[in-house]
């Protein structure tokens, strides 16, 4: 239990860093973070939430029971237009697949206007799909967006041919191939990764120390990761993520990055999306969405 | 004419059947009133129960007499008329809609002449004013009218009246006594009439029987010279009352108190 | 004379409506002005902010909840009433359904959200089967409870004058126990209000609930919040509502003053 | 004699749970082979698999749950009775705090939960506050509902002997309203159970509405439907043991058979 | 004895005060038994609730004198037991509780002296099968002793009764007043009965009084030679009753109908 593990340690002089996350792979290399007690290492204690609603997350955070959290830009730009100062401190890695069901026999991804497509609206999943729409010449309009909010009934949708695409994050993807959906692409395919990990102000000007140490060990996870057989650590993977147990054994992870800034146009990008639906103003500048944690101390 | 015989009625519980009446007999002639006295838990009210039909019978029957031939009693058949102890004037509808609804389930139509003959009773009965009126806007003696018009509107062939008089005090009840006489006098149904108060049944009733602690049997039957007779002062009519309460007590010595309340 | 108590108990319920308004946004203000967090906007704020609701469609999205709400709670009542008073009418009945009903209604009911979408796809239908559920039990209990309260002297009046059983049903059961039924529909209306959001953050653009929900997902607190005024206004309305359709339809259950 | 009558009572509740458990699983069997769809998986792999929860510290799950339900309600008692006893017997209490009532009644306290973890925190502060928030109203109104049907010969009596305003809430205001305060008690543990799926969705990791919610998010029905299964008997528990509290502290409202 | 004077008594509407009593005076000695008779609604249930100290006096003054001087009445003060028309026991209360909650309100103590002196009054009433009985398992008679019980224990200066034994039914009404008169002549204390009946009234009440249709103002007053007397037969009992009968008229011409139980 990571929130136990975290206080167990007991050492009150350590630093608490809380965040607060949804299961999906970016959370991997943080639940190594105190898996392989990297935390005790850096000096700091690392205290996982896991909500099950990005709402719940968000009402933390606003609520102050949060320092950070694993969001995305299109997040960040909502948290800054509602006058919460939350800055994008790193990036994570998470992909969203875009699948086609079974037996849709859409087999590619010209063949997609005029389905349906299960998505969230106004979240990061709606970016993504525009993104990749775009990618393919075709704008949002050219399919029709059904909202469902939870991403396990998108999934169980999409298995039931009840509507005929998913933009899906890991563990649901691959559960969807596995069911025999068919992979039209992904946002990392397309150059995009808009997962990021973001902090308050408040917590990076009492904590910038511990933060800056958390990213010390968060490269260091990653580096173990990407080094060490998927085998050693698949359970902590399957826990994370919520794989199914019995895909023990079948698990693939690919290479993480370590931990840097975003880079300036892909954050502009996000800011303009989100300015067009009337999530943010369009003169939310870079300087303002992200704080630089690596240079400091 | 009514005819009950050898009529067994029970109750079903969950310890099964209790047994209330036990082979009454009993024979009633075109336009008699029967008063029934009886104590407390003794079957009185099974018995107007189950003449109105809502009870079924074990056992015997209970027939109805007319020129006709004759005919198990029910309701389909025979048109009867229940005032029961609280009168059971429906709330949610107004004295008119109450007063005419036995004849709607019957679906009988109200012709000009019978409308004339409602309007009568209503005027007779001085509810003409209530008829908009909904039953907890009228007071305990306006409800006892309300649900007399509406025995009698329906023109019944057997009226059963279930202690109808004794929600009322002293002096109202005087005066409804002395009206359900005077418009009873109009039609004279079959009329069954149970109470708790000897002096009503002997003045309301042109029989009166009393039926014992147990099976619902009568116990004792008299004829009543005093029908009618609100407040006779001979000395037979005090031996009449005396009997009467003797037979009231139940069998065995009284010793104190009588749980007779009791389940 | 009718018109004039029912206008009074109408501007009776108005003056009830802006004292607990009036309040409840004291105490509101209190707490905006004593915490001074980003949560509890100022309701100054907020009424100013009121302008560009209506602008923005909201009674569009009030239609959209109270037509769910409205077919929910039709079918519940059209299911639940002669449930009800099957059971209470038949000891038979009574013995298969009771059991059924007393295991089923402490089953969260939103957890059966995916069965719902498969079976009644992603639109009304789905929200309607959950209302429905949710509903529906209260409202056999309720019915089945009233239809055993009434006084047996009634049904005598009736049976011995030869009445059917649909006549029955319709002369004494039904009116006898609608007073009950409403104040039953009252305690359901809350408790469907409530499950709105649950069940508009999916498969729709319209709804009271899914104004609040993408508000609330845009951590737009402003706009949450007059959603949040609005829905608690609509509730009082139809709070309000049925008080004056049981004024009403019971009038005869309040003497005469 | 006493008991065996509770005994008798208690065994009575088994059966009802036994028969309409079963019946329950048939219609469940029968929707299952009749869909045929992943959401409804049959009941016989859900108890097949039951062993593995038991193991799964799903009692730990339970408990969690029944300590926030239990101080949730119990706060909510302790805040709603004294209210409710307050405004049936002041006028001037009720005129203020009605309209309040009224008024909050309807809004839906699941879209104050930002307000509740800013003020109470992410952990069960705010998870028995939201559940005290619905819970609270609905006891405050049968609370005061119920005093004011108390019948006024009963205070005679007792005044009449000299009791003071202590003693008459002692010996009459309290023991009178107790059937009715069991049966709204029971209608809010409805109400609670189903609030735990809002609640125990943040801040835990342990909670029947977090077991449900978790399994549900890692697509796992099998664990989901006996989640499910668990909350209901968990549920019907509780509607039991109120049940029996209910026949053990009223009863005197029942005549010896 | 109790000395009532000038006594007015209101009822707070939505239209405002309501004048139920209005300048009543009456003096009671001690170990009177006042009879109250009077049409339905003039006030008699009041008159019992402000003397219980349910309401509170307008003006005018209820003192009880006794050799220690006089003071006004007051339940903190003095002991006044009650017998409301239902009896008035607390339903979740075991008889036992019931008969002695009226000495733990007022924390007498229950010496070993009074102790025997309760189990006396159990054993006079026979109510000591059922002290660990709630109630709702009681039958009506049992009620009835029950209640009477409570306010015997209590050793009231005071005793009020408000129609007791109304819902009774003839006979087990018949025990009761027997019942009464003897257990009320162990202490005698001064009681106030309030009855719809003009033979309890005379049976049980040392002096009835009849009140007026409006203002609770007492039309008429009679010391009654028949008190305790269960079946007097001289014709002067038949002219009191004849009369208290006439003075329970209202005044004014009675037109087929007096809807005195209209509110
Ligand atoms: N529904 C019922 N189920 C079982 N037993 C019943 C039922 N109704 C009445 N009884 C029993 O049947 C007997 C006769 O009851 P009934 O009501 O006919 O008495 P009654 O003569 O009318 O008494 P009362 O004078 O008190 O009205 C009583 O012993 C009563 O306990
Ligand atoms: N709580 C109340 N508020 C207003 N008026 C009341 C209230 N209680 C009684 N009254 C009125 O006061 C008058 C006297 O009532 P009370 O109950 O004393 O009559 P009563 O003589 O006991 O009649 P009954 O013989 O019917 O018991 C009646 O007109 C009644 O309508
Ligand atoms: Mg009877
Ligand atoms: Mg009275």
């Amino acid at each position: 239990v990571s929130s136990a593990a975290g206080s167990s340690s007991g050492n009150p002089e350590k630093p608490v860093i809380r965040i607060g996350m949804m299961s999906s792979s970016d959370v991997i290399p943080y639940v190594l973070i105190n898996e392989n007690k990297l935390a005790d290492k850096y000096g700091f204690q690392l205290d996982l939430e896991v909500f099950t609603s990005a709402k719940d997350r968000d009402a933390a955070l606003q609520a102050g029971e949060l320092d950070g959290v694993l969001t995305d830009l299109i997040g960040v730009c909502m948290y800054q237009n509602a006058g919460l100062d939350v800055k994008i401190t790193g990036i994570t890695d998470g992909d969203y697949i875009l699948v086609a069901g079974k037996d849709t026999g859409i087999k590619n991804i010209n063949q997609i206007k005029g389905k349906s497509i299960a998505i969230s609206e106004k979240t990061l999943i709606e970016y993504t799909l525009e993104d990749i729409l775009s990618n393919n010449n075709m704008t949002g309009n050219d399919v029709v967006k059904e909202i469902v909010p939870k991403i396990p009934d998108r999934l169980e949708l999409l298995r039931n041919n009840k509507i005929d695409l998913g933009l899906l994050p890991e563990p649901f993807a691959t559960l969807a191939l596995n069911d025999g959906a068919v992979r039209l692409g992904s946002a990392n395919q397309f150059g995009l990764y808009p997962a990021v990990s973001a902090f308050s102000k408040t917590a990076l000007d009492s904590k910038s120390a511990a933060i800056h140490n958390l990213y010390k060990a968060y490269n260091e996870a990653v580096d173990y990761m990407n080094h060490t057989d998927i085998r050693k650590y698949e359970k902590t993977v399957i826990k994370a993520v919520g794989y199914p147990e019995e895909m023990i054994g079948k698990i693939t992870v690919k290479p993480f990055r370590t931990s840097k800034l975003p880079q300036k146009q892909e954050v502009e990008a996000a800011v303009q999306w989100a300015s067009k639906k009337g999530l943010c103003k369009p003169t939310l500048q870079y300087d303002q969405m992200v704080y630089d944690v690596y240079s400091g101390s | 004419m009514l005819v009950i015989e050898n009529l067994s009625v029970s109750y079903r519980t969950k310890k099964g059947r209790v047994p209330v009446i036990d082979g009454l007999s009993l024979q009633m002639e075109q336009g008699e009133v029967l008063a029934v006295l009886g104590p407390s838990g003794c079957g009185k009210s099974t018995l107007i129960n189950v003449l109105a039909g809502m009870l079924p019978i074990d056992s015997g029957s209970a027939d109805f007499v007319t020129e006709n031939g004759r005919q198990p009693l029910n309701p389909k058949t025979h048109k009867i008329g229940v005032i029961p102890q609280n009168c059971g004037l429906l709330p949610w509808k107004t004295v008119r809609d109450n007063c005419l609804l036995p004849l709607k389930l019957r679906r009988e139509p109200i012709t000009e002449e019978r409308e004339r003959e409602i309007s009568d009773i209503y005027e007779a009965l001085d509810v003409s004013q209530l008829l908009q009126r909904y039953p907890a806007q009228l007071s305990g003696g306006q409800v006892q009218r309300a649900a007399l018009a509406r025995a009698f509107v329906f023109h019944p062939d057997l009226l059963l009246m279930d202690e109808p008089f004794s929600a009322l005090d002293a002096i109202t009840r005087q005066d409804a006594r002395e009206l359900f006489l005077r418009i009873w006098n109009r039609n004279r149904p079959t009329t069954v009439l149970v109470t708790h108060s000897i002096e009503e049944a002997l003045y309301l009733g042109n029989t009166v029987v009393v039926m014992g602690t147990s099976h619902g049997e009568i116990q004792y039957r008299m004829k009543n010279p005093y029908f009618g007779n609100s407040n006779p002062e001979s000395v037979d009519y005090l031996a009449a009352k005396r009997t009467l309460h003797e037979k009231l007590k139940p069998d065995d010595e009284r010793r104190g108190w009588i749980e007779q309340t009791a389940e | 004379m009718k018109g004039g108590a029912g206008l009074n108990r109408l501007l009776n319920k108005c003056l009830i409506f802006l004292q607990g308004f009036l309040l409840l946004n004291i105490i509101w203000y209190l707490a905006f002005a004593i915490m001074r967090t980003t949560v509890i906007p100022s309701p100054i704020t907020i009424y100013q902010n009121f302008g560009t609701v209506f602008a923005s469609q909201i009674f569009i999205h009030i239609l959209f909840s109270l037509k769910r709400i409205g077919a929910g709670l039709a079918l519940s009542l059209a299911v639940g009433v002669p449930v009800g008073i099957l059971m209470a009418y038949s000891e038979n009945a009574n013995k298969i359904l009771y059991p059924l009903i007393y295991f089923s209604y402490p089953i969260p009911k939103t957890a059966l959200l995916p069965v719902a979408m498969m079976l009644w796809g992603m639109r009304d239908g789905s929200k309607v089967a959950i209302i429905f559920l949710i509903v529906v039990f209260q409202v056999i209990v309720s019915a089945r409870d009233s239809v055993r309260n009434i006084d047996p002297s009634v049904y005598l009046v009736t049976v011995s004058a030869g009445a059917s059983r649909a006549q029955i049903i319709r002369h004494i059961t039904l009116p006898a126990i609608l007073p009950e039924l409403l104040t039953s529909v009252r305690v359901s209306l809350g408790t469907a209000v409530s499950i709105l959001f649950f069940v508009e953050g999916y498969g729709t653009k319209y709804g009271m609930g899914y104004y609040i929900l993408d508000a609330w997902s845009r951590i737009d607190y402003i706009d949450m919040y007059i959603g949040i005024v609005v829905i608690s206004i609509v509730g009082f309305a139809l709070f309000v509502a049925i008080d004056l359709l049981s004024g009403l339809l019971c009038r005869w259950s309040t003497p005469l003053k």
